[in-house]
């Protein structure tokens, strides 16, 4: 919890508060056990014999083989550099779009059935395409993870935007505001926290998508490195890709909550 | 010369969910001239909110028209300053910030915004809460921001709904009296909707009283007391008959 | 019980026609058998499907025989032999040797990497003396049409589609290059379980195979057609397809599992596998080529 | 727009209504227009025969003749039928338990490292795990689809929930109501907005994911289709397995915001 | 006799952004006896709301406790009603749904709950507006349908937080004496928050006048009119003479 939100007063025994454990490291406590469990029952399916699946052991002692071969840092790094790329210029061309739908129905006329559209497109498909008009290097494997993270973001923003209170908008009209600033300091505000939500599902997007865009071409990266092992069927390495992924999205998670933590203080959240 | 703010024939219907449609202001015709202080009482739901909104350009006339300075309102302007009946503060901005918020946007310079705002948060008694956010705000002081806010640009005219509401009788005396003193120095415009009849008479030239049923004009009660309005006014003879007047004329329209 | 007869075929020609053939011609009747067909894009699904129980036996291609190298199915058989698979490059480049340095885009695990592989090897070059690119197959066909890479290793029919727009492209080398010695076969294969539990069944399937295998070679046009209509494919693609392989009547393949044929192939492709370092210790084909059950049917 | 929302009054020259362009007809005209102009964009750089895409004409043909043959009905049939069991099915449980991480600490401890880790990792990648413990009938299909509609949409339903105003919480608190019925009769209306942001992700997302299931040992399907004709690069054939996919989901969301026009009639929207 | 509430040494702090804590209520001590009518009166922001908030379940105090028939809050109840500040009316639910919520919960049988319902929304005068949604209504309409809610689960304590705040003045004078007929017929406990002084003598037995900064009991005026109170006795000079007593102690405390 941020320290704004220690100055909402506790409500006893009921909603909420009185289920709260306490502080932030209360929470990772919680985060861990969930952690450790989810890797004992993993164990015990594994050790179990039937499913064929490699043990937390085995795939520890790959990460630790591709760790040390500094391969897995260097997928990383390559993996994250697109995701973020991808995924902040998705977020930023979001936000305007999103915006200038809810507010401008022309343009909502004319992107929605577009971003719709493409939603639905499942991004594999659309890299050929990618390939031909960009090339074979870094821009169509952002420009895939752009695409994930924009039309989800999109949505988010559109519906924040289209449910900001009337009555803060007025206010700020009766203030003399035009439309650029009741963007930047009323609707941008105010819709913060859905942008947040699609900022979130944008990045699980993102990260999910790394994986498809690095099938273009792609010389080094966690997805690029899960597809090579997916060949000679060696599970602890796609595990280790897998886990890497995942890891670095939780982070990446974890400090957009803090941001939105920080952004969202003025809330009276329940 | 032109009045200042002019209704005219002002109609306003709402669609009821289901039902034929609603007329919660029937041909509204009021002038208010320039310089004028008018306050408006009538029964809850009576379309003064509705009418208020209205010359502020936040809603559109079913029929009818509002000119301020003769010309056609189409959209608010920073010259009409509102107070809500609601506050609609910024949630995300501290007092001062919202104080601040209408100077920013005339481009005015950080610490001439910031003197002024601090001036008019003084003023309502806010001085130690100027870093708070609104959430952390007792409703009588969340009122008392908005008030600020809407002094602090400094509109040629005043469209406040309820603004004392939520106030203790002390703070409202302080500012009612503020009010006047402000509104004869500087020749504004007031248009002040208010539930108090005391209130209504304290500050008006003239209390619009409205009746509803269709909400509608009913009476315009002169209130023939001089500026400045003091506290012994309160207590004479004639504002207790203004004051029974206008009561009864909400209250038991068919007689009046 | 006919619910074990659990089929995996991939929707081309070659993997298709035996099951076209088989229906058209009421194969699977004489043996009192009732299929249960079901189609996959790619071998690998097959062999997981198997893995899971779910399928008893398919049909691959050469890129997924490490599969069965590795123990997750058995070979029950050859079924034909590829002759599309081709090292392809932009129309300036002359030969392999030119390919230094060059970006050669390929699908890998495929057998597309493995011409590829055998070509540069054939020509002394090393993988490191070129850039690969890995990438999926559509994706090759979209960038070596728009010129983003310089060669490919890939195969029919996608090469007819690359063709339309590069009609000058080079085929630098192909299966037919190192036919007889390595073949690129397409075999059909089994659970390990179905193999070790019910023999019967699956030389019943190897016995009705054999037969549309023959009708195949004896009747190719006649088998295109009735392809294409189990496919609801195109019919000019899948003739070229057809043409394209080397089809062998089911005597020719009992003479090549006895002669001992077929497991030099899957040695072959053992050592392959070696090198390429996908599967460092494959099971000699004894163990997992059931070759007395084909020669048996 | 909704009866209801004309209700609201007009604003005259400004914020949104002043743009707007009347009824529901008009933007359906606007949604016409874009439609339009893309596929004259499309016919345009087609016709140029750079890209080496198919143009428009030649995918309708094809259109026509898979209509015909009555092969896309049977696959449009088969893959709405995947998307709609688990769509539903992952939004039915998605807002359950968005709820109990929204609600309870734990919950949200134990549950959040998971949903956050889940989200980053291509469908494609859990497919032979599916395989493994499904099997290759509807069942692990669905799964899949499943997933990839509860993820996205868990992540709005908990921000939704951790937004209501405390204020109607407390409302109903002091009007007796226990934990179930704020759930049922304060959350879940409150947060309506955000869960409705997570279903539409949520119906973009499933729709995307079609394809990697249909990987999955279909025999019909849209992404079957679209998978089979990559065997031959048969592009009209892919882009009428697109287009018939991006119509379906556009249809389906159209429902959906209808459903929320009149779930959140009740909102001062601006 | 066990007070039916009873505020024992209640102190509420809030953490002010960056500042040190900052005192809201400083050892708030209190009996309010069973049957009893005590109203509130202080300046903006003294924490009357925080005082009733913490009676009502909805904040901890700080320290001390507050003990509702002898036993100590420890979460809100339906045996007290509310009546917030700021209405908190379930803006999808229409009039009727918000006032049959509570009667929902106690598992009412619906025909049962929908008469109890129309007649609170008949007694606040919006039998015209049972099925409309909040959005659609004014401020004193919305106000008047929040009452209806409370009022309808027939709390045996009624916290209320200046209830007629937004009501033109004759709505007002109706409801005071509603509220005044129940009370002494079903023998109800109420807490009643006004910065209306009029109102705070007319209704209470006892008015409670507290002071700011920190927020605390100043004075405990007890009136003793006798019940029922009417129209008159408005009107009579032990009226006016306890009127100026409330006033004087909240506007001149250091002289009381
Ligand atoms: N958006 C709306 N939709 C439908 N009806 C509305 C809407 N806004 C106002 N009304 C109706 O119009 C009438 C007048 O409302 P208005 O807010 O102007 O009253 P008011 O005089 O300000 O009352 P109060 O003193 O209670 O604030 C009311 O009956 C109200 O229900
Ligand atoms: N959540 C909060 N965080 C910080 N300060 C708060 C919070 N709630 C209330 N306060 C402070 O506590 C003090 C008392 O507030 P309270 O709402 O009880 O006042 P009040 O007596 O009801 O005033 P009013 O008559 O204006 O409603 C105020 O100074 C307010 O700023
Ligand atoms: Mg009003
Ligand atoms: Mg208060």
């Amino acid at each position: 919890m941020s320290s704004t939100d220690s100055a909402a007063p506790p409500r006893p025994g009921g909603f909420l508060t009185g289920r709260l454990l306490g502080s932030g490291s209360a929470m990772l406590g919680i985060n861990i056990v969930a952690v450790v469990l989810g890797i004992a029952i993993w164990a015990a399916i594994t050790s179990l014999g039937v499913v064929g699946l490699p043990g937390p052991m085995e795939v520890l002692r790959k990460g630790v083989e591709l760790a040390g071969s500094a391969l897995l840092l260097s997928d990383a790094l390559a993996s994250l550099g697109r995701v973020l790329s991808g995924f902040l210029l998705g977020i930023a061309v979001a936000i305007p779009v999103g915006f200038l739908m809810g507010w401008y129905r022309i343009a909502r006329g004319l992107i929605e059935p577009y971003v719709q559209f493409f939603r639905t497109i499942p991004p594999l498909a659309i890299i050929p395409l990618a390939i031909v008009t960009m090339g074979i290097g870094e821009t169509p494997k952002i420009f895939v993870i752009f695409l994930a993270a924009f039309l989800t973001s999109v949505v988010a923003t559109y519906q924040g935007v289209i449910t900001v209170d009337r009555t803060l908008v007025n206010a700020a009209r009766v203030l003399g505001a035009k439309d650029m600033t009741i963007f930047r300091r009323v609707v941008i505000p105010a819709s913060t926290p859905f942008i947040m939500v699609g900022v979130r599902i944008g990045l699980g997007s993102s990260w999910a998508t790394v994986v498809a865009a690095e099938l273009i071409a792609a010389q080094s990266g966690l997805g690029f490195r899960m597809q090579q092992a997916q060949l000679y069927y060696d599970l602890p390495t796609i595990f280790v890709s897998l886990i890497a992924i995942g890891i670095l999205g939780l982070l990446m998670d974890r400090i957009i909550i803090a941001i939105d933590r920080a952004l969202t203080s003025w809330q009276e959240k329940a | 010369m032109i009045p200042k703010i002019s209704f005219q024939d002002v109609s306003r219907s709402f669609e009821l969910a289901g039902q034929k449609s609603f007329l919660a202001l029937d041909k509204l015709s009021l002038d208010i001239e320039d310089g004028e202080f008018v306050t408006v009482v009538g029964p809850s739901g009576c379309g003064k909110s509705t009418a208020m909104n209205i010359a502020a350009g936040l809603i559109t006339p079913s029929s009818g028209s509002v000119l301020v300075d003769g010309a056609e309102v189409t959209g608010p302007g920073p010259e009409r300053g509102v107070i809500f009946q609601q506050y609609a503060l910024f949630p995300w901005l501290t007092v001062r910030q919202n104080v601040e918020f209408g100077l920013q946007i005339t481009g005015m310079p950080r610490a001439k915004r910031r003197e002024i705002a601090d001036r008019f948060i003084q003023l309502v008694g806010l001085g130690d809460f100027a870093n708070s956010l609104p959430k952390t705000l007792s409703g009588g002081m969340k009122q008392r921001c908005a008030i600020a806010r809407a002094y602090a640009v400094n509109p040629k005219i005043l469209l406040m709904d309820e603004p004392f509401g939520a106030l203790d009788a002390l703070t409202r005396v302080q500012l009612q009296d503020q009010l006047l003193q402000t509104w004869s120095q500087e020749r504004r415009t007031v248009m002040f909707i208010t539930h108090d009849v005391d209130e209504a008479v304290y500050l008006a030239s003239r209390v619009i009283v409205m009746a509803s049923r269709p909400g509608r004009l009913h009476r315009i009660i002169p209130v023939d007391l001089p500026y400045p309005r003091t506290e012994e006014m309160r207590l004479s003879p004639e504002f207790a008959a203004l004051r029974n007047e206008v009561w009864r004329s909400v209250y038991h329209p068919a007689e009046h | 019980a006919s619910g074990d007869l659990t089929i995996g075929y991939i929707a081309d020609f070659p993997n298709a026609s035996v099951f076209a053939i088989a229906e058209d011609q009421k194969l699977w009747d004489a043996e009192g058998l009732k299929p249960d067909l079901k189609v996959f894009t790619n071998g690998p699904i097959q062999i997981q499907a198997m893995g899971a129980g779910s399928l008893n036996f398919g049909t691959i291609g050469p890129g997924a025989l490490w599969l069965p190298a590795s123990g997750r199915a058995k070979v029950i058989g050859v079924n034909d032999i590829g002759f599309s698979d081709r090292i392809i490059a932009q129309p300036e480049i002359g030969s392999i040797a030119d390919l230094k340095g060059k970006k050669i885009g390929v699908p890998q695990g495929t057998s597309g990497d493995m011409i590829l592989r055998l070509g540069l090897a054939k020509a002394g070059l090393k993988l490191s003396d070129v850039q690969i690119v890995p990438m999926d197959p559509s994706t090759v066909v979209a960038a070596f049409s728009s010129k983003q890479i310089d060669a490919a290793g890939l195969w029919y029919p996608l090469i007819d589609v690359i063709k339309a727009r590069v009609p000058n492209l080079k085929e630098l080398i192909g299966n037919k290059d190192f036919y007889p010695d390595t073949s690129f076969i397409n075999t059909y294969v089994a659970r390990n379980e179905i193999v070790a539990q019910d023999p019967k069944l699956v030389t019943s399937f190897i016995r009705v195979m054999k037969k549309a295998m023959d009708y195949r070679v004896a009747n190719i046009d006649r088998s295109v057609e009735l392809t294409a209509k189990f496919l609801n494919a195109p019919l000019q693609a899948t003739s070229n397809v057809a043409h394209s392989r080397k089809m062998l009547t089911s005597k020719e393949l009992e003479g090549f599992a006895k002669d001992g044929t077929v497991d030099k192939w899957l040695t072959q492709f053992n050592t392959m596998f070696k090198e390429f370092g996908m599967l460092p210790n494959p099971l000699p084909p004894a163990q997992y080529n059931a070759n007395d059950l084909f020669i048996q049917a």
